[in-house]
């Protein structure tokens, strides 16, 4: 898969609460393939503080179409200078990069972990597992009822269990202590949103032997594996989480 | 027409850019976007005898107009290079140059040797400015007398092109320059890294793991570009200019400056085609003023 | 409530934001946006003995995230300052700082000897550090003898606070802390400019008159961080930290570094205002994070 | 007059040509009172190479809409960032900065001459002379006929006279070959424009004895007097273009 930078043509940009928007990006060339888990390095114009590009996951892809999605949370700066782009305006992006989530073998259970933005590239995953013919689950974690997203878009890859930090929508308190994990009956998890919640569902599956791929959000220079600034410790070394991640199985991860 | 290349000794280059060690990976990484043999030449990434991890997460931190990094010579040490990376950088049709470090000055001495069997490696870049490694690199850089000792000790194993690339981290880089020409270095390159700083005021702890680490890109600019004009004065051999250079006017500057050459280094990261859009763009810009070859503007602002 | 005194010795400051010399003039040119007395203290533009008239245009470029200026310390000589700004900035309800520079010893001493007659006039900043003059200035502050003769010479007849100016422009910063230290400087301030560069390709010559000239602005911080931050560590007296300051989160940094307190540069020419919204931005920040007292949060990197 | 900083509403950005705009400007407050050749200094949002801000004439003030206005050519990054400022955006500026133009005398000729975007304060000044009572001659140069701008403007202040370049309008030539410099007649010139102008026209007035004050365009670091970036050499010494100009007396100049 040829990595390519390119300016694209921004095709929409929806809010979807206060932090979090979704940028809808479109091509003149063709799109080139894309996996789930991987992302681009985006270029943010015109700041002296927002020198570096910012690393950003592919949320949804469609070919048909000649489009994708890239779903932000405003962090600082740079994202928020991409939260005021509009319709029409140009944004140059460095893409496909990273790894992708492996899929899971014939017949088996899967869950889908998501936190706040971390849901940014587990759509793409679940419309891909289910055009592969798996039906994951799909456990979501916000702080409360407000910060929810995608929820209807996630309902139509399978099952969608919630929770939300002040009980104000499914079930009260962090995924982890979700019910649904009570019995542990899934064979693969993938997970994706801040580090305590990576690191939370990791002990988890370690405890209860259950596959689980982790995508990492390290602080990027190149995203090509040019720069060696992004890496993570696993028990083969460090890692480029740009080029041998961002998806790592927490087996490899010394954590 | 307008003729770009220069030479190093006997050593001929295409055109005047090259790219950074540390900042250009091996060229594999940038083959999807350039074709890697249209530069001046490449120099890869920092090499050591033995394999090393680097330093712990975080290494970046981003500044105005720059950024920070505490990488720490990570590599897969000589022998990974010989057998795995040396048969794929052979193939380019550029100068591929092998940027050397170590802790002592012996380590340096067997990279050399080893380096030098290797045929399609027409010169090194010997680093004695690296700010992110505990022994040897900038320590090596900032004492004029271990400069000269790891400086005569390689020249006296290596007989292709010597580069001695010079930290700015001191108070007269003239001084190294001077000395790395009297023990027989083909050339000199600045600067590294300025060492410099960040703190995490959210956290309340530095933003490095090392605390201090390399500053690059435009921030530097002016500084590395003070320091290519006050060298390129003091000495005979050619200077190659690094520092903060974004595009082919920043580039442009460093030769008027006196650089005979320039490495493109975070460039590459924010665009990995930089370099070779500040080939063609030296090209248009001789062309315009109406030079027929680069060497008419190499210095210019010290020949009145 | 929140604390933000500090003291050299004796001098109490209210709060630790100082405006740096020769980026605040003489405090009047800001009195249409601010209320000066708000500030723990102001240091005036640098000043000599003799009337000087700096260097010729251009003194000044932009550089990415900061500038270069080559003003050459510009000023009216002492007896003009004592007779037509001291009766003005005497009357501001802050520390009112003068910033002496000279050519030779002698008219360090002369100067410190005038000023320490000032009644209001708490402490000088002696500028060993000044890039852009060709006798004295950087001369003292980049070699560690004549850096000794001078703070030693002042020392002796200067009763009042004395803060040294040093210098970035060296290999290691804290030989010149220490050696402050150790001649009785009450305080040490760092970084004056880095020494910098930048060449006009339109017209092919320098962007200075004097071709080099003192990085400043955003683009050093980090820079000017780690020195503060080594020289914290190594001396017991109040540093000052300079550079690229621009807003609250900079100058927090810079105390989580070590800095005692800070002195705001360039970000004057951009906000005039830049000054006294740090001052409030600090106080919002120490009791965001539930701090009582500025002292809490100096140097907490180095604390475990 | 004391100086402020403040954000002011774009209320207009109108085209005069390919490189040179008008902005209009409405304050929230009163607007100050403002002399011509007075400036501002323009904040230039968003850029790593726009770190200082730009100074820039007043070029024409309303004060009973409270609005001013600034004519600004494209000369570089600062500049092009401000062409692109679209009605209700804002913009920071310190100002009003700096000296004026002086009156003439009760009854003496006056003419003002103009190059290109140096037109910027004489608007204002032609506007203040005939307000005062004068009617000042207004000599405009430009490199050719689609070059022209604000014909009509300084029309409704007095008789204009033109020369281009190539002649494709008014006189061929520099605006001192203008025949109505043939015979000295004028008491009073006011010049601003590119260096070269100003050099020659200071030439003409000295050699025929007129009086002359040239408006100054060095760079600046700050525009309060602060940094001494800006000087220019004096018989007094070096003065502040910022705070002693822009505007100077040819006589005091050491050209
Ligand atoms: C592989 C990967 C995929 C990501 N996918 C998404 C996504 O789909 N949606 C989304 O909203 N966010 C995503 N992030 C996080 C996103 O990159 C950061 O939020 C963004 O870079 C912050 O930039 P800023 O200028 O807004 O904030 P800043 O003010 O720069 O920083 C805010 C926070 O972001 C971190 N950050 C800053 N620069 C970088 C950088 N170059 N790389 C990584 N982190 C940085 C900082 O450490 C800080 O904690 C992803 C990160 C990685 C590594
Ligand atoms: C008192 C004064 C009044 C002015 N009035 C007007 C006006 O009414 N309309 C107008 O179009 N222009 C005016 N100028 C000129 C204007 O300030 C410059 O064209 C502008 O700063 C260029 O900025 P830039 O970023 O677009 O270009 P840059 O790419 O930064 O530079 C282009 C050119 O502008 C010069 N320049 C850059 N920065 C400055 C600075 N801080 N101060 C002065 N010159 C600079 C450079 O030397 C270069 O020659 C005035 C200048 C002065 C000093
Ligand atoms: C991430 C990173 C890694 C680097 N690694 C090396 C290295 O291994 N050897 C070396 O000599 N310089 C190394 N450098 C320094 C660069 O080669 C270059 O001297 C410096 O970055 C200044 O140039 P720039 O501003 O164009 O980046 C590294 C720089 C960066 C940013
Ligand atoms: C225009 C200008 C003039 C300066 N003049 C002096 C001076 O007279 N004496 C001095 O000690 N430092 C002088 N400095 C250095 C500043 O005080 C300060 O140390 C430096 O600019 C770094 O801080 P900053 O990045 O916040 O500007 C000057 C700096 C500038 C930009
Ligand atoms: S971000 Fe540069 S190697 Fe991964
Ligand atoms: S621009 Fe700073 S003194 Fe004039």
């Amino acid at each position: 898969m040829t990595k390519r930078i390119e300016d694209l043509k921004i095709k929409g940009n929806k809010r979807l609460n206060k932090d979090i928007f979704i940028l809808e990006l479109s091509g003149n060339a063709k799109i080139p393939e894309m996996k789930p888990g991987q992302f681009a390095q985006v270029k943010i114009e015109g700041s002296p503080e927002t020198f570096l590009r910012r690393p950003i996951s592919i949320h949804d892809v469609d070919y048909e179409n000649n489009t994708f999605k890239l779903l932000i949370q405003i962090a600082g700066k740079g994202t928020d200078t991409l939260s005021r782009l509009e319709k029409g305006d140009f944004l140059n992006l460095i893409y496909p990069l990273g790894n992708s989530f492996s899929l899971p073998e014939k017949g088996e259970r899967s869950l889908l972990v998501g936190g706040g933005c971390g849901v940014a590239p587990l759509l793409f995953l679940a419309k891909n597992l289910k055009s592969n013919g798996y039906t994951p689950d799909v456990l979501l974690g916000y702080r409360n009822i407000e910060r929810i997203i995608e929820y209807q878009e996630f309902s139509q890859t399978g099952k969608v269990f919630l929770t939300t930090e002040d009980g104000s929508k499914g079930e009260k308190g962090f995924v982890t202590d979700h019910s649904v994990l009570s019995s542990p009956s899934y064979d693969m998890i993938y997970c994706c949103g801040p580090d305590s919640m990576l690191k939370a569902v990791a002990g988890y599956c370690k405890k209860n032997r259950i596959r689980c791929e982790v995508s990492l959000e390290n602080l990027m220079g190149c995203g090509i594996g040019a720069c060696l600034c992004c890496i993570v410790e696993t028990i083969r070394g460090n890692l480029c989480t740009c080029t041998d991640g961002p998806v790592f199985n927490i087996n490899e991860l010394k954590w | 027409m307008v003729n770009l290349g220069f030479s190093i000794g006997d050593l001929l280059f295409k055109n005047p850019v090259l790219t950074a060690s540390g900042t250009f990976g091996y060229g594999t990484e940038f083959e999807d976007f350039m074709d890697v043999s249209k530069l001046g030449g490449i120099i890869l990434k920092g090499t050591t005898l033995e394999p090393r991890e680097g330093n712990s997460y975080p290494r970046m931190a981003e500044t105005p107009s720059g950024m920070l990094n505490s990488v720490g010579l990570q590599n897969r040490g000589i022998d990974y290079f010989e057998k795995n990376i040396y048969p794929h950088v052979s193939g380019y049709n550029t100068n591929v140059i092998v940027n050397i470090n170590g802790n002592y000055v012996d380590d340096y001495v067997a990279l050399a040797e080893r380096i030098e069997k290797l045929d399609k490696i027409p010169a090194i870049e010997l680093n004695i400015s690296c700010p992110n490694v505990k022994m040897g690199g900038m320590a090596f850089g900032t004492n004029l007398d271990s400069a000269r000792e790891v400086i005569k000790a390689v020249r006296a194993v290596y007989s292709k092109k010597l580069i001695v690339k010079l930290s700015p981290n001191v108070t007269n880089i003239v001084d190294f320059a001077r000395i790395a020409e009297e023990e027989g270095a083909d050339s000199v390159s600045l600067i590294n890294t300025l060492l410099g700083m960040s703190v995490d005021i959210k956290n309340m702890k530095p933003s490095l793991s090392t605390i201090t680490g390399g500053l690059s890109g435009p921030a530097i600019k002016p500084v590395a570009l003070r320091m290519v004009w006050q060298v390129a004065k003091s000495v005979k051999i050619p200077v190659i200019g690094i520092g903060g250079i974004m595009n082919t006017s920043d580039a442009i500057e460093f030769l008027i400056a006196g650089a005979t050459a320039v490495q493109i280094g975070t460039a590459s990261f924010i665009d990995p085609q930089a370099s070779v859009k500040i080939v063609e763009g030296i090209r248009e810009y001789l062309a315009d003023k109406k030079f027929s070859d680069i060497k008419e503007i190499i210095g210019l602002i010290n020949r009145d």
